[in-house]
């Protein structure tokens, strides 16, 4: 099998690319498509280190489903916020949508 | 020969009312009429069933039945029928029964009659519950239920109009009124029995302790409590705060004040309870109690002085009273005090009886007095009922003359009267010979002297006091409210016969156990005697029953003298009794002592009770409010104080300097409004920078 | 899952009674009383069916969440629940009362709304308050009690802040602040004792691993943080305010069945958990008992305002519970717990019969004013009465059962350890408790006895929301004292082992 | 040296990651997201985390994705196209590296490289349903309150567009 590191660095580097994209995108589509990317990222690791504890647990997994189902609810509401953005302001581009702004 | 009874029956003996009382609300609904048949019905059955184990005392044989009662503590609940309780039931059932039939003639057309009945049929089963408890807790269910039924009866005409009153309205002692409304007299009434109450509790809990039972029976089995009690060097106190249970209940010696008051309820309940039943509770006790410790001690002598103290408190009370009874203008209250006088003498034969070398003596003095002054100081209350109510007066002066128009009232309070006076060959001679027989058998012979000294001078007092009162209600000339009365077409005839009856009764019986009185002494004395000797255990030596002759003489001499002075002022009228204390130095002021009842109800009002409520206003004022209340608003407001203060300080000190700063911070602040751009990209990017140098610092 | 659906149902059900209420009105309080009448039956089945129940569910990382029905605390338990059920009738009319009265408005709607608003705000703070009372009691971990000890004073802040009397939102504030140093002390007490002790869990919390140093400093701690809820004479200042400002129904419960828990809480913490602090603090236990029953009972007799009166009566009461606890045996601790039943039945039918006083007269609780009551509220009258019994002590009530209890383990404990000057307090206590009998006749006396002022000649008993509670309540204070096993059995040799071990 | 399969597995992923961000057509983009997503399933079975794998495949390419393309069907426009990304792209792509090399560098010096093997009992989905009930109960059912919370909330936004 491999080491864990192999695991760890593939996690790391989906996380880099989700952070480029929360940085470079402006479409809250793309925005919404790289904080999918990291949390799939974030389980990856969950997953990868409870398998290579010590002792055996399967905590990582439990809350990876946690996670998963939350990243679920999240881009649900995304969506629809994006959505009513949309419908709003016939533009998804997040500096047009700045005067959310207090 | 052994006698079987159904051990049920003195379950029944209590429960039946109790139970019964509970009901009356409900069957109030049903009908007036019904109700009343219903209360005086269970009244009835109760009373036959006490006579139904008469069969079990007159053997002299005892009945014990338990059930669990408190599991986690080991209390049982159960019932003790031994002659002792079966006569004292039987003497209950029997004479509350007849005064509940005279109720029913004397409160008539009442409001409230529901309340009435209630309380005198739960009164009821209460006492029997008393009677026949076999354990210090369950007794003191009772004792607290009969407490509580007295308060309620005493201040049953709760509305405490005027005339409702007791005492004289007016009337001051020390500035301390002596005339109370009736809630007002049961508020009284319950507060100084408590006080005897809780001396009877720290004595029972304390008992407790040693023994690990509230069990008569097993506290008269196992000794060993006695000697740790004595080793602990509580065995005389413990004695003594359960004597103070007693105190309080019978109305002694110093917690007397009461029972005087408590005359504000109708008087059938004065007959009941404050002279026929309740306040003997106190009596039965010590009756209970004082063979047991006797029998619990190695040496008698350790236990004596627990003797020496009932019977002096007994001796003190029956003289205290006695004395103010001669001097009372109320009907009620002559009786009340009588009442208190005649309980003392039987403290006083409880008390000599364990003084004495045979115990059994003074222990059937005391029981056989119990029993006649039960019957005739019931009789008398209720023949002064029926007086108050024909002639609307409670005041002796406001009566007179009355043998005519009062005729069967007349005999039957006389014949009582004269047995409370001790005239001979009437029940009241017999018991009272046989106190001042037990007296005379006291070893001390400074106990004797003052004993006997103190007994026949209230004896003296008694025969004075009987006949004054008898003289002041039926002879002499009508008074000139009792003419003004009549003068307004109102006549003055005898009560009905639901009202009569019952004492014209009583005073048969009293002449009944005058004629039989050694009979019922010796029958009393066989059946206590053989209860003690086989259920507690105490030895008991034979004693022949006789007539002491010094006794008898002396209880002769004190009639003579207390009766024909009595005769003189009030019958025959050959001496005028006021002028005669005007004109005797020392008299008027004595009299006035004696209303004033010695004082002792003023004192108890201003310590203890303007006492308290001065100390709680005053720690009310100063304490609470005055330091706690305020500390609690001053912490709050002293910090308020602080920060204004602080206030001040800013603004001349701080404010020149703070605007500076301000300004500066405002100019801050708009650059970094800056970095708020909302913008999500920037926000990521930071963060991102801002682990990536995070990291850098901490492991680079 | 009986205790844990008798804690929580009340709590998730709070919101949805709030919504339900804004649309049928005061009916929502038969809603509420069927709630916890249903979980008053769980918890009284629990307790009666067997003697231990345990109900514990994984709590990381602090521990167990647990709740434990045991001879101690099924009696708390039962009398917090029971009194709510009956106080969730009895509310009904009072609050509606009290609503309109503190709204000045002829509009019917105006009046209607707000009613509807108000009674479900009411009956939603209520259930959550109830439950907090009842977690509090059952928690087997302290962490957990100490939530629950919370829970149970912010829904009953904003109560009496919401619908008090007077000046209540200072007054609320002022309780709150008071109970929550007290809280705070507690706090750090038991966050010592679970650090030092290794545990949070009641049963896996090892006593010796406190240092005998810290031992002392966490046995006042606590104490003063518990003593200040019962409060204690000197830590009383809150509640004379907060039990006569706050709403009748609530005084009825924050009076009997809340500051009580303090006891509840002092047993637990310092007989099943700190057993060797317990002796050393004893006797400064029973002289602030003592202090403290006789101070409440004479400042009793300084009050006119009925209300006032009873939460002065309260603390006295509490001086009795106090007193129990410093015993230093068995039968004085069982006393205690007993006295907490007593007075929850007693006090509560006394709150609640001055409820229905003040509800008839019109608002009148100077017992000045008052007078004659008794034949035109009979059944307020008789409930009053058998409330006073009880905490006098009188047979045939519950009162005297628990007084005796405390007075025999309170001398037993002098006599065991041969303690004279505990001996001298006892015999002090007892003397005092006539105290209590003296205002309760008074107040019995000046309020439903004498002349009936005229202003009053067409009052009649409130209707039977309220006489019902009021009556059941009276049977239940006969029925636990003529037969005390009910309490006693499972109570008893559970102490009696523990004093087993300390002694 | 890395396993075959899990070099391609791993390559795959990062490459549709890269791809879902960058592709010019939105449906596209959504289309390589799915992709990725299974690429990070199939880790998952490499992981022996088989349960979690199907439960990675039905929610994020059954649910999500398909959620995602129906959103970009309901709000297309040719807008889009116009979104330029600026000088922000440079920077993404330094921050990312500089991200991704810093983390990197600080984790090879760590231990992490000595944990190779994996633990030898594969851990059972039982299990995971057992802990779930058992240890975190609470946390499931928040899960379950967020969820519904969020149902009601996305519902709540196209109630109000409808009434517009």
């Amino acid at each position: 099998m491999e080491p864990l590191f192999n695991y760890f660095i593939l996690s790391l580097a989906l996380l880099s690319v989700g952070i480029y994209g929360l940085i470079a995108k402006r479409n809250a589509i793309r925005l919404l498509f790289a904080v999918e990317i990291i949390i799939n990222a974030a389980i990856i690791n969950f997953v990868a280190f409870a398998r290579y504890s010590e002792t055996p647990i399967v905590t990582g997994q439990t809350f990876s489903i946690f996670a998963i189902a939350l990243a679920a609810t999240e881009a649900a509401v995304g969506l629809a916020i994006i959505v009513q953005a949309f419908r709003l302001n016939k533009d998804i581009d997040v500096l047009e949508l700045k005067k959310l702004r207090g | 020969m052994s006698t079987e009874i159904n051990y049920l029956i003195p379950w029944l003996v209590f429960t039946i009312p109790i139970l019964g009382a509970l009901l009356m609300p409900l069957v109030a609904r049903i009908g007036e009429k019904i109700r009343d048949y219903y209360a005086i019905f269970i009244t009835l059955i109760s009373a036959i069933l006490c006579a139904l184990m008469l069969p079990l005392a007159f053997a002299g044989e005892t009945f014990h039945h338990q059930v669990m009662w408190i599991s986690a503590l080991d209390i049982t609940a159960g019932v003790l029928a031994d002659p002792l309780s079966i006569l004292m039931s039987n003497i209950v059932g029997w004479l509350s029964f007849s005064i509940m039939v005279y109720s029913l003639g004397y409160m008539k057309g009442e409001n409230n009659m529901t309340r009435y009945w209630f309380l005198m049929v739960f009164f009821i089963g209460s006492m029997q519950l008393i009677i026949f408890s076999d354990n210090f807790l369950q007794l003191f269910f009772g004792w607290e239920g009969v407490g509580l039924c007295s308060y309620g009866l005493i201040s049953f005409w709760n509305k405490d109009l005027k005339k409702d009153y007791v005492g004289t309205i007016g009337k001051k002692a020390w500035g301390i009124p002596l005339s109370y409304s009736p809630t007002h007299a049961g508020n009284k009434a319950f507060l100084m029995t408590r006080v005897g109450d809780v001396s009877f509790l720290i004595g029972i809990l304390t008992l407790f302790y040693f023994s690990g039972t509230f069990d008569f029976m097993e506290l008269s089995k196992s000794h060993t409590w006695a000697v740790e009690l004595a080793k602990a060097g509580l065995l005389i106190p413990v004695a003594l705060f359960i004597f103070g249970g007693a105190i309080g209940k019978s109305a002694q010696f110093p917690l007397q004040e009461w029972l005087p008051d408590a005359m504000a309820g109708p008087t059938a309940v004065s007959a009941l309870i404050h002279a026929a039943t309740m306040v003997k509770a106190g009596v039965f006790l010590i009756a209970r109690v004082g063979p047991i410790f006797i029998t619990a001690v190695e040496n008698i002598s350790l236990i004596i002085p627990f003797f020496e103290f009932v019977a002096w408190i007994g001796a003190i009370t029956a003289f205290l009273a006695a004395s103010q009874a001669m001097v009372s203008n109320e009907l009620k209250k002559v009786l009340a005090y009588s009442t208190i006088s005649q309980i003392g003498y039987m403290m006083l034969a409880f008390g000599v009886a364990g003084l004495t070398s045979n115990f059994i003596v003074g222990y059937v003095a005391g029981f056989f007095h119990l029993t006649s002054h039960a019957i005739f100081k019931a009789a008398l209350f209720m023949g002064a009922g029926a007086i108050i109510h024909q002639t609307h007066t409670k005041y002796l002066n406001e009566m007179g003359g009355l043998h005519k128009q009062m005729r069967l009232t007349f005999i039957a309070m006389t014949i009582a009267a004269a047995s409370l006076a001790g005239i001979p060959l009437l029940s009241g001679f017999w018991s009272k010979d046989a106190i001042f027989a037990s007296i005379l058998g006291v070893e001390s012979s400074f106990n004797l002297m003052a004993l006997y000294g103190l007994a026949s001078i209230t004896a003296i007092m008694t025969a004075f006091y009987s006949f004054r009162m008898i003289g002041m209600i039926f002879f002499g000339e009508k008074s000139k409210y009792l003419s003004k009365l009549e003068s307004s077409g109102k006549r003055i005839r005898e009560a009905p016969v639901l009202m009569y009856a019952p004492y014209v009764i009583l005073a048969i019986l009293t002449l009944v156990l005058g004629f039989f009185g050694p009979v019922y002494e010796g029958f009393l004395e066989n059946s206590l005697a053989r209860h003690l000797e086989f259920a507690v255990g105490m030895e008991i030596h034979e004693h022949v029953s006789s007539i002491n002759l010094i006794a008898v003489s002396t209880s002769v001499v004190a009639v003579l003298i207390g009766g024909g002075f009595s005769y003189l002022f009030y019958i025959n009228g050959k001496l005028n009794p006021i002028e005669t204390v005007k004109n005797i130095p020392g008299l008027l002021t004595l009299q006035k002592f004696f209303v004033n009842r010695w004082y002792i109800n003023s004192l108890y009002y201003i310590v203890f009770i303007n006492g308290s409520l001065k100390l709680s206003q005053f720690i009310y004022k100063h304490v609470e409010v005055g330091i706690l209340h305020k500390l609690n608003t001053v912490v709050p407001k002293f910090s308020i104080i602080l920060s204004t203060l602080g206030e001040k300080f800013d603004k001349y000190i701080v404010d020149g300097t703070a605007t500076r700063i301000a300004n500066f911070n405002v100019l801050i602040s708009r650059n970094v409004r800056k970095i708020q751009t909302g913008i999500t990209e920037q926000y990521v990017f930071f963060f991102a920078l801002g682990i990536i140098l995070l990291t850098l610092l901490l492991f680079g | 899952m009986l205790l844990l659906q008798a804690v929580f149902i009340p709590i998730i059900l709070a919101p949805i009674i709030y919504f339900i209420g804004l649309r049928i009105g005061k009916n929502v309080g038969w809603l509420t009383f069927l709630i916890l009448f249903y979980c008053t039956s769980l918890l009284l089945y629990s307790g009666f069916s067997s003697p231990e129940r345990l109900e514990s569910y994984n709590w990381a990382p602090i521990g167990e969440f647990g709740l434990f029905l045991d001879g101690l605390s099924f009696p708390f338990a039962a009398i917090i629940y029971i009194l709510s059920t009956v106080i969730a009738m009895y509310s009904i009319p009072y609050m509606v009362h009290k609503i309109k009265e503190d709204l000045h408005s002829n509009s019917k709607k105006v009046i209607r709304d707000t009613i509807n608003r108000k009674i479900s705000l009411y009956y939603a703070l209520y259930l959550v308050y109830v439950a907090g009372m009842l977690g509090t009691v059952l928690a087997t971990n302290l962490i957990q009690f100490y939530i629950f000890f919370e829970l149970m004073l912010i829904p009953s802040f904003f109560l009496i802040a919401e619908f008090g009397y007077g000046e209540r939102q200072k007054i609320s504030l002022m309780y709150f602040l008071w109970t929550h140093v007290g809280a705070v002390f507690l706090l750090g007490g038991i966050l010592t004792i679970g650090v030092y002790g290794g545990s949070f869990n009641f049963f896996d919390l090892n006593e010796s691993g406190i240092p005998s140093s810290l031992r002392v400093w966490v046995g006042i701690a606590i104490s003063v943080g518990l003593l200040t809820k019962l409060a204690a004479a000197g830590l009383h200042v809150w509640l004379p305010y907060a039990h006569a400002e706050s709403p009748t129904p609530i005084s009825a419960l924050l009076s009997p069945a809340m500051i009580g828990i303090g006891a509840y809480a002092f047993i637990r913490i310092f007989l099943f958990i700190l057993p060797s602090i317990y002796p050393t603090i004893v006797f400064a236990i029973s002289l602030w008992g003592l202090l403290t029953m006789i101070y409440g009972g004479l400042m009793a007799y300084a009050q006119d305002d009925l209300k006032r009166l009873l939460a002065y009566s309260s603390i006295s009461q509490m001086g009795y519970i106090i007193f129990g606890m410093g015993s230093l045996y068995y039968l004085g601790v069982t006393g205690s717990v007993f006295h907490y039943v007593s007075h929850g039945t007693g006090k509560a039918l006394l709150f609640m019969a001055a409820g229905s006083i003040i509800m008839q007269t019109g608002g009148v609780r100077s017992i000045k004013k008052l007078g004659g009551l008794g034949s035109k509220l009979p059944i307020t009258g008789i409930a009053a009465m058998i409330g006073f019994l009880a905490i006098v002590g009188v047979p045939p009530t519950n009162g005297f059962q628990s007084e005796w209890m405390i007075f025999a383990g309170s001398f037993s404990g002098a006599l065991e350890t041969g303690s004279t000057g505990k001996l001298i307090i006892t015999a002090i206590a007892l003397a005092g408790t006539p105290i209590t009998a003296g205002y309760a006749l008074l107040t019995i006396r000046k309020v439903f006895f004498g002349e009936l002022p005229s202003e009053f000649k067409n009052i009649k008993d409130p209707s039977f929301h309220m006489t019902i509670p009021l009556l059941f309540l009276s049977a239940l204070t006969i029925i636990i004292g003529v037969y005390p096993s009910v309490i006693t059995d499972n109570l008893v040799p559970l102490l009696q082992d523990i004093f087993g071990g300390i002694g | 040296m890395p396993d075959l399969v899990f070099l391609t597995i791993a390559l795959f992923t990062l490459i549709t990651a890269i791809l879902s961000l960058e592709s010019r057509e939105l449906v596209y983009g959504a289309v390589a997201l799915a992709l990725s997503f299974l690429g990070v399933a199939a880790i998952f079975i490499l992981l022996d985390a088989l349960y979690l794998a199907m439960f990675q495949i039905l929610v994020y390419i059954g649910s999500i994705s398909v959620l995602i393309i129906f959103v970009i069907m309901l709000v297309r426009r040719e807008k889009w196209s116009t979104i330029k990304s600026g000088n922000e792209r440079i920077l993404g792509i330094v921050t990312a590296l500089s991200f991704f090399l810093v983390i990197g560098y600080v984790s090879y010096n760590s231990g992490l490289l000595s944990i190779v093997t994996p633990n030898p009992s594969i851990p059972d989905f039982y299990d995971i349903g057992i802990q779930m009930i058992n240890d975190y109960w609470l946390i499931l059912e928040v899960t379950g309150l967020v969820l519904a919370a969020s149902v009601i909330g996305a519902l709540t936004m196209a109630k109000i567009e409808r009434e517009n």
